[in-house]
């Protein structure tokens, strides 16, 4: 088999430039929701002392978990040697740390004092977790760029599996690292439980498939290289047997919590009785993030199709973002027990279950996490030779690549 | 017992009318439960102030030391519950078995093993040496991880710009804040407002002093009395302990 | 053969070779003899005062081109072009790295026109223009095919070329010509086309290519010679009036135009596409070389100029000729003056004016090189980048197979065949094959990957220079096409009359 | 120092509040125009860290010295426009936060102790 | 005012002019020399929006130098843009009232300063380190290399090891602007930083730095590629026709 040539897309089309400018209009209007929050305070959020993580942390916990599983495709393809994968594995890489610096922007951007992020990067205390997932974070974007650099460079390639294996270690770590974040919250019911990395873990694996799925048959298809089918099949069953696991966890996680009579109280409340998100869990997170794709995918003449692929892996998507919905918002509206078993009240509002609005300018920050993402991803498309000129079923001889680029010229 | 508390009481609030009176003098600080630090000499874990919350003689409608709290350090009345920050709160608690309901101030509990200190990124939230709680506002970017962490919920994040602080105890917006358990008036040899203003209402639910001191009154009560921690079962070790949580 | 070694080839993208100084110092070009210099209006050998003189010219050139001035300047050394310069690829002589190119020159003109340079030279490497430094320039300077790669990257777009353009000219001027060029440019003052073919001698050649295509397709194609009232004047390069594979693109030419049924005529005035005159960076003998087009076209009456393939000639054509000869009002202004044959197929192609079967060419899997005065100094059709596009849609509507080579080395990026800028001369040899290696390596590639057969070009030098070259590399001479030879192929005569 | 000369010229400096409290610095006064950020930072670093109270680089000490007063007698924070920290800070374009948390106004306590403090600087201590 | 202080105020003036003067003489002459052939780098703008686009792309992003070299880039591109913020940022000692964006990017004045010593290191390296660039490389490359790098040390250190009078200093340099001589505080750093400046300055206008003004001149990148509709013939070469 020949190794497809890697070409940098041509982006001198009129979609070329909307998608910029929309991505980029995005990005400004996160920014300034981002000053706007700067200038009046936090007041002008749905969050408050009892919601304290909002829709901002939900698309950055999103973003940076699927950049840990968009580096899937790069691992599979240098430390697992799958050699038809080899040809994405830069684009997997790019599509990592693109995720990743949206998901912090927007974590940075959020902070009460976004001016200090010097503080933040200077000052550690080693006990947190959160000041360890800072080095992991960074950590991550540096092997990612290196690993990335290494396999563009031709004569670096042969360093690239090295890093590669750095990468996929540092990832698994990354994720841990993110989970625990959750998972040492001993003083919330939802959160303390060991299950939040493993949960985690799954879940990058089946977001990050999915996003690069929806990249890998976005991109071909807009720039009109061909993209066989032999590959997208591989990639679209790996995404079915991620999905899987990530239904097996949940469905662990919340059992074993049943389990636990302490817990009774916040499990009644996110699977039964907590209104939206309740509905979220079962609707968005178990039935768009979970059986709708595994039907999808797994159907005998659907998932042979592409734009079925391309709605599974949107639907893990937009199920993943309900999962971390329901994970941060519906783990902090259920109050803290300070008594267990009694009754309390108090002018800050304990014993009750706390409601959450969120507000324009969180939804934008929010969503400027995912302009940044494709802004990067665009613009690396564009400067970087990262995308196959074309991806045939390897038997099959592919047209020329040059060929249909030359016709966009 | 109760008898002997009051006595020692009224000793203190003679105590700290000498103190108020003595602070006229510049630059002298003496008296209160412990001597004011000299100039230059940091806080030593020889102490470890805390505080005993007698709730059986926390009155129901009461909430003196919230306000007093409020005046002191300059938070909240912005009328924004939601938002606005509560550094102490009163608490309605309410068996449903046995139907007994009783009322508690909460307030940072200056735990000994702290986790907003855990998960703090940046070292912003600390443990001074003498167990005080506190968060260096210098230093803390406003991610609310600590507030995640808290299990006592005792912390705020100042959602707006504040007007017109108080001298001794800045606040400003985007960063989390909580009881300082009045560390400018620790620091000075003097008691914490609520504690004042507690003893005030004649309520005297609120004893002030270092538990690592066996002669102190606040030592002896929890030695005592047995000083319950909240969430007990969380193992935290606070500062802050109650009486009557469970009769 | 001439005694060096044929660089082995290195895949492609390739690592950048190691220095090795002097590599090629032995190599120079034969000097013009005063035969050679004086139609030019040059000295016939170096003049006595030769570096007087040379610095006098230096400062009337430095005043005249604004590229020179601005260039000598503001060089940083960034290091951007030093390795892409096919001839430093091929040769490994750091000499040939760009900026050591101009460095040549930019030492002199440290020393004698600026103020760093009169009070410390050795800090800012001023040097005096010595014989060893004539002899140096005379050899690098002809080690330039000036085919703007390092233009391209480098971040103030200093352009090698217009340096190596000035230094011939300064050497000219002090009687240290070149022979190949200067015998040249005399053969087209005088009969009109570089090879010195008289108008008879052309009627014949054309002659036998009508009976030829005859032959072949038993269609009589015409091959017109100073028709007056032909509506288009086609100047091509010489070489096309015999050598393969250039004669097979202009009876592609001949085709086109009969199946369009476009009257045309050649001119033996003007015979001659090229213009060595920028070569050597003659604002003059370039001017006197274009004006013979004008004349020609004037004479004849013709409405339109189309030029045949050929780049620097197509360079001089689009950017030069409009500036050298103009204005050209007396043509019709419907048509861009001039136009090149590709862009003439190519409107006739996109109208369906022509009948063109690609499977004529399914013996062929085809690549294009971008010859680098087309990519980088000229433009085809209304859109930048139309240079590019343009050759390639012809090609493509006359062949079913094409494919690309690595993106790195076509378009603006393309690498010069290694032939260019007055190099195509067997005394320069060596440098001639080495200079190909960056495109061997590159084709390579290709014939390897995608099983490419034939690499088409539009270009009368590359074409040369590939069929003389290609062998050294174990490929077939006859690889090389004209972009017009697939289209005479698929064109399909006798069906649209 | 540099206030007095101002009138005389055509170059701008920045109008400088005579300090209510004097007669000197807690140093000499062309040290603390250098140096008086990095005493302000290692200062509150042990405040509020280590709860070292009652040193001579205090921010409420400074405040006590420096606010000015309006027309009326009242002081005026040190932050305000024109007021001692403000005018050379928008002088030199340096924006600090430390207004947003900190009264930029005296308070009675701290005023006593600058005062001790005075006299101990005067007695050259 | 000291001996001292008058030395710095007749170097600071001396240096300006040889500066300015230096400069306008050097652009008067590019503005001036025609450029008698179309020759922008294909593919070019076909108009003159486009040119300005494509300079901006060249002047701001360092594009052909993206395309050329990463690494050159990558360090060269953060040095320039630093330098920028810098050189912005030292607004604030010019201008009094301080203009509105320049106090607003004060903040960024430290990293900037680290910044650019990074990237000049970087750039020095390679000059050591790569065979290709140690060729070209001559006593100068490195001479201005380190004169950056000496202002860039003197001017971070100022800040991180030994503070300086900044309210003086900017009395010292709007004295200068006003023609009223004001005394230079007496910081060895500072005097340090303003003298090595002084000496860039001076050299700017006859060293490779000229190829800040050079890239807006150069007629490869700042030419419309409109040779077949627009005749371009310079003064020189219209004389020649006359004796067609
Ligand atoms: C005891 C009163 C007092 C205290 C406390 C004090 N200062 Fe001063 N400060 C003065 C006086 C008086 C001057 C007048 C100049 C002198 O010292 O000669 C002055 C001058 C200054 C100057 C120089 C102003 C100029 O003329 O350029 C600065 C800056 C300064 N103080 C900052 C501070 C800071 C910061 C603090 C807090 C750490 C502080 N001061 C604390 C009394 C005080
Ligand atoms: C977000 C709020 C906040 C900001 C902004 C802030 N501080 Fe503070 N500062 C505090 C708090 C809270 C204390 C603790 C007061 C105490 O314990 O008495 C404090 C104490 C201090 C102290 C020690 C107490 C004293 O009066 O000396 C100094 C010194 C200090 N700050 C200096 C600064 C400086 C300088 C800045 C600006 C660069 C600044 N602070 C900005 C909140 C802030
Ligand atoms: C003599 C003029 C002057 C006065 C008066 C003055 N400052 Fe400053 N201050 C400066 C200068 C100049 C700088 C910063 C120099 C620089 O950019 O590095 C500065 C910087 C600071 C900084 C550090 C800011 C940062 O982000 O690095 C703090 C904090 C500060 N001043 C506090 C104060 C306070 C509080 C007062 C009033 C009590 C005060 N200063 C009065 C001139 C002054
Ligand atoms: C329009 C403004 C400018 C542009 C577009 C520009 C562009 C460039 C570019 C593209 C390079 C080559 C890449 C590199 O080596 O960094 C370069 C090099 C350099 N520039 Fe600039 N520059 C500008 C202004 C300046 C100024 C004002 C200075 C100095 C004060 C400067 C100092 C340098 C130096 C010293 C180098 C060489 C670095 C080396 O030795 O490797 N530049 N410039
Ligand atoms: C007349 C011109 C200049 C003056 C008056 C001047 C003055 C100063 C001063 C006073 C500082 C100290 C800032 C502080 O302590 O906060 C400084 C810092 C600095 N200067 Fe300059 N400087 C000049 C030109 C330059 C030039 C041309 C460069 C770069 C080529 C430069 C680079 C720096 C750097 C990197 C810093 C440290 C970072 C910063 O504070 O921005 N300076 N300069
Ligand atoms: S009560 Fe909460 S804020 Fe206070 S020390 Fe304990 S964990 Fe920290
Ligand atoms: S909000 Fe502040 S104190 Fe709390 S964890 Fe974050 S940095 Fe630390
Ligand atoms: S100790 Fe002080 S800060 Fe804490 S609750 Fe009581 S009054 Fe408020
Ligand atoms: S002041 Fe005393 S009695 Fe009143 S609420 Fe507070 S603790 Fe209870
Ligand atoms: S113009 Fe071409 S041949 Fe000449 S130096 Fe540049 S790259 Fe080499
Ligand atoms: S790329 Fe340009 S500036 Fe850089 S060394 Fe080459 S000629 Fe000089």
């Amino acid at each position: 088999m020949k190794e497809p040539r890697l070409q940098a897309i041509e982006g001198r089309s009129g979609g070329f430039y909307a998608l910029a400018a929309l991505l980029g209009a995005l990005v400004a209007a996160g920014l300034w929701a981002a000053w706007q929050m700067e200038h009046h305070g936090h007041a002008i959020t749905g969050m408050t002392n009892q919601i304290v993580w909002g829709l901002p942390h939900v698309f950055a916990v999103f973003l940076i978990v699927t950049a840990s599983g968009a580096l899937n495709v790069a691992s599979v393809a240098s430390v697992f040697g799958r050699k038809a994968y080899k040809p994405l594995a830069p684009l997997s890489a790019v599509l990592a740390i693109a995720c990743l610096v949206g998901g912090l922007a927007v974590l940075v951007l959020d902070l009460g004092r976004p001016d200090r992020l010097v503080v933040a990067m200077t000052r550690y205390n080693f006990r947190s977790i959160f000041a360890w997932n800072i080095y992991l974070y960074t950590g991550f974007l540096a092997i990612a760029a290196v690993y990335l650099w290494l396999m563009l460079e031709r004569r670096m390639n042969r360093y690239s599996r090295v890093a590669g294996t750095v990468a996929f270690l540092w990832r698994l770590i990354l994720t841990t690292g993110t989970g625990s974040i959750f998972g040492f919250l001993v003083a919330r019911q939802a959160y303390d439980a060991a299950i939040m990395a493993p949960l985690f873990i799954a879940m990058s694996l089946a977001f990050g498939t999915a996003l690069f799925l929806l990249v890998l048959i976005g991109a071909f298809r807009a720039t009109g290289r061909p993209l066989g089918d032999h590959l997208l099949h591989r990639l679209k069953n790996l995404l079915g047997v991620f999905v899987a696991v990530v239904l097996y966890f949940t469905a662990v996680q919340h059992l074993t919590n049943l389990y636990a009579a302490e817990h009774h109280g916040v499990e009644r409340y996110i699977l039964v009785e907590g209104g939206a998100v309740t509905a979220l869990f079962w609707v968005g997170q178990v039935l768009v993030g979970g059986l709708v794709p595994l039907g999808l995918v797994y159907h005998p003449t659907l998932g042979r199709q592409r734009g079925a692929i391309a709605l599974a892996g949107l639907a893990v998507l937009l199920g993943g973002l309900a999962q971390i919905y329901v994970i941060i918002i519906g783990g902090q509206s259920y109050p803290l027990i300070l008594f267990p078993g009694m009754e309390v009240s108090s002018s800050f509002f304990d014993g009750v279950i706390h409601t959450y609005r969120p507000t324009g300018v969180e939804l934008l920050l929010g969503l400027s996490g995912l302009g940044i993402t494709g802004l990067i991803t665009l613009l690396a498309l564009r400067v970087l030779a990262i995308l196959p000129a074309a991806l045939g079923d390897e038997q099959a001889p592919a047209p020329a690549a040059g060929a249909t680029e030359a016709v966009r010229a | 017992m109760a008898e002997q508390a009051a006595t020692r009481r009224d000793f203190l609030r003679a105590g700290g009318a000498l103190a108020a009176g003595v602070l006229l003098a510049p630059g002298v600080f003496l008296l209160g439960p412990a001597a004011a630090r000299p100039a230059g000499e940091p806080a030593s874990s020889r102490q470890r102030w805390g505080l005993l919350v007698d709730t059986r003689r926390c009155a129901d409608g009461c909430d003196a030391c919230v306000s007093a709290c409020r005046e002191e350090n300059g938070w909240g009345g912005r009328g924004r519950p939601e938002t606005d920050p509560q550094w102490i709160r009163k608490v309605r608690v309410r068996d449903p078995r046995s139907g007994r309901s009783f009322s508690l101030p909460v307030m940072c509990q200056h735990c000994a093993h702290p986790p907003c200190v855990d998960v703090c990124p940046t070292g912003a939230s600390m443990r001074r040496a003498d167990g005080i709680v506190l968060v260096d506002r210098h230093r803390c970017i406003g991610c609310r991880y600590c507030m995640m962490a808290c299990p006592y919920k005792a912390r705020s994040l100042e959602h707006e710009a504040v007007e017109d602080p108080r001298p001794w105890a800045p606040r400003g917006k985007g960063t989390v804040e909580s009881c300082t358990l009045c560390v400018h008036r620790v620091d000075a040899g003097r008691e914490p407002a609520c504690v004042e203003a507690c003893r005030r209402t004649g309520n005297a639910a609120l004893v002030f002093g270092d538990l690592a001191d066996p002669a102190s009154e606040i030592a002896r009560s929890v030695r005592e009395l047995g000083g319950e921690a909240l969430r007990a079962d969380l193992g935290l070790d606070p500062g802050v302990r109650y009486l009557g949580l469970n009769v | 053969m001439a005694d060096f070694e044929t660089p082995a080839l290195r895949e492609y993208p390739d690592e950048i070779p190691p220095l090795r100084p002097g590599a090629t110092a032995h190599v120079r070009p034969f000097p013009a003899a005063p035969a050679h210099q004086e139609p030019l209006g040059f000295p016939g050998e170096l003049v006595e005062d030769w570096q007087a003189r040379a610095l006098e010219k230096m400062g009337d050139l430095l005043g005249k081109y604004r590229s020179l001035q601005v260039f000598l300047d503001a060089c940083v050394r960034c290091g951007a072009c030093t390795d892409k310069c096919h001839y430093f690829l091929g040769t490994q002589d750091p000499r040939n790295m760009p900026v050591a190119r101009q460095d040549l020159m930019r030492s002199v003109y440290r020393r004698h026109f600026t103020l760093g340079g009169k009070i410390a030279p050795a800090l800012v490497g001023a040097r005096e223009l010595d014989r060893e430094m004539l002899d140096q320039w005379y050899t690098y300077f002809h080690q330039c095919s000036q085919c703007r790669r390092c233009s391209v990257f480098c971040p103030y777009g200093i352009d090698t070329a217009e340096i190596s353009m000035a230094a011939r000219e300064i050497m000219d001027h002090v009687g240290q010509g070149q022979k190949y060029c200067n015998e040249i440019i005399a053969k087209v003052h005088k009969i009109g086309n570089n090879l010195g073919l008289p108008g008879p001698a052309l009627e014949d050649t054309l002659e036998g290519l009508e009976e030829e295509v005859k032959e072949d397709t038993g269609v009589d194609v015409r091959f017109p010679l100073d028709v007056e009232g032909a509506e288009v004047l086609l100047v091509t390069p010489s070489a096309d009036f015999f050598a393969e594979p250039h004669v097979e693109g202009l009876i592609g030419y001949a085709k086109v135009f009969h199946q369009a049924g476009i009257s045309w005529t050649l001119s033996t005035y003007a015979s001659e596409a090229a213009n060595f005159g920028m070569f050597i960076g003659s604002y003059e003998n370039m001017r006197r070389i274009a004006l013979r087009i004008r004349k020609a076209a004037q004479d004849l009456g013709v409405k339109r100029i189309v030029f045949g393939e050929c780049g620097h000639a197509w360079r001089v054509a689009y950017s030069f000729l409009n500036t050298l000869a103009g204005p050209w009002d007396f043509l019709d202004k419907r048509y861009p003056v001039p136009q090149h044959m590709c862009e003439v197929t190519y409107d006739l192609i996109r109208r369906g004016a022509l009948n063109l079967d690609p499977s004529a060419n399914d013996h062929m899997t085809v690549t294009f090189h971008d010859s680098c005065n087309v990519a980088r100094a000229s433009r085809m059709g209304d859109m930048p980048g139309g240079q590019f596009h343009i050759p390639r849609e012809v090609i493509k509507a006359s062949v079913n197979k094409f494919v690309e080579m690595d993106p790195a080395t076509t378009m603006e990026r393309t690498f010069c065949c290694g032939g260019g800028g007055g190099l195509l001369t067997d005394d320069l040899m060596e440098i001639r094959v080495k200079g190909a290696l960056p495109r061997m390596q590159a084709l390579k590639e290709v014939v390897e990957r995608e099983g490419v057969t034939h690499m088409a070009a539009i270009c009368a030098i590359c074409k040369s220079q590939f069929t003389k070259v290609l062998p050294y590399y174990d490929l077939p001479m006859d690889m090389i096409v004209s972009v017009h030879q697939l289209v005479s192929n698929a064109i399909q005569l006798g069906t649209k009359e | 120092a540099l206030a007095a000369s101002t009138a005389a010229r055509a170059v701008p400096l920045p109008e400088i509040v005579a300090p209510a409290v004097g007669p000197r610095c807690v140093l000499p006064a062309e040290q603390m125009r250098r140096e008086h950020m990095e005493l302000l930072r290692h200062q509150r670093a042990r405040t509020v860290r280590q709860g070292i109270r009652g040193e001579r680089f205090s921010l409420r000490l400074c405040i006590a010295c420096h606010a000015g007063r309006d027309e009326r007698g009242q002081p005026v924070s040190v932050a305000a426009p024109g007021q001692f920290c403000e005018s050379c800070h928008r002088y030199a374009a340096v924006r600090i936060d430390c207004f947003q948390c900190h009264s930029g106004r005296p308070d009675p306590e701290a005023e006593a102790a600058a005062r001790r403090i005075a006299g101990e600087l005067a007695a050259g201590r | 005012m000291g001996a001292v202080d008058l030395l710095f105020v007749i170097l600071s003036y001396a240096a300006t002019l040889l500066f300015l003067g230096g400069l306008a003489w050097r652009i008067y002459r590019y503005a001036r020399v025609p450029a008698p052939l179309k020759i922008p780098t294909m593919p070019a703008p076909t108009s003159r929006a486009g040119v300005v686009a494509r300079m901006a792309r060249e002047v701001v992003l360092f594009e052909s130098l993206f395309k050329g070299q990463k690494w050159t880039w990558l360090f060269g591109w953060v040095f320039h843009a630093a330098l920028a913020l810098v050189l912005a940022r030292h607004l604030r000692y010019f201008t009094e009232p301080v203009w509105g964006w320049v106090v607003l990017i004060q903040p960024f004045g430290k990293y900037a300063g680290l910044a650019m010593l990074a990237g000049l290191a970087g750039l020095w390296i390679r000059r050591l380190a790569v065979e290709r660039v140690r060729y070209i490389t001559g006593p100068s490359d490195h001479l201005i290399l380190a004169l950056l790098v000496a202002i860039g040390l003197t001017g971070a250190a100022t800040r991180f090891a030994a503070r300086t009078d900044i309210v003086a200093f900017k009395a010292f340099v709007l004295g200068l602007l006003r023609l009223d001589p004001q005394p230079i505080p007496h910081d060895p750093l500072v005097m340090a930083h303003l003298l090595l400046v002084l000496v860039l300055m001076a050299v700017f206008p006859f060293s490779k730095l000229l190829h800040a003004p050079g890239v807006f001149f150069s007629p490869t990148r700042n030419q419309v590629d409109d040779a077949r509709e627009r005749r371009h013939l310079a003064p020189w070469a219209a004389a020649l026709e006359q004796s067609r």
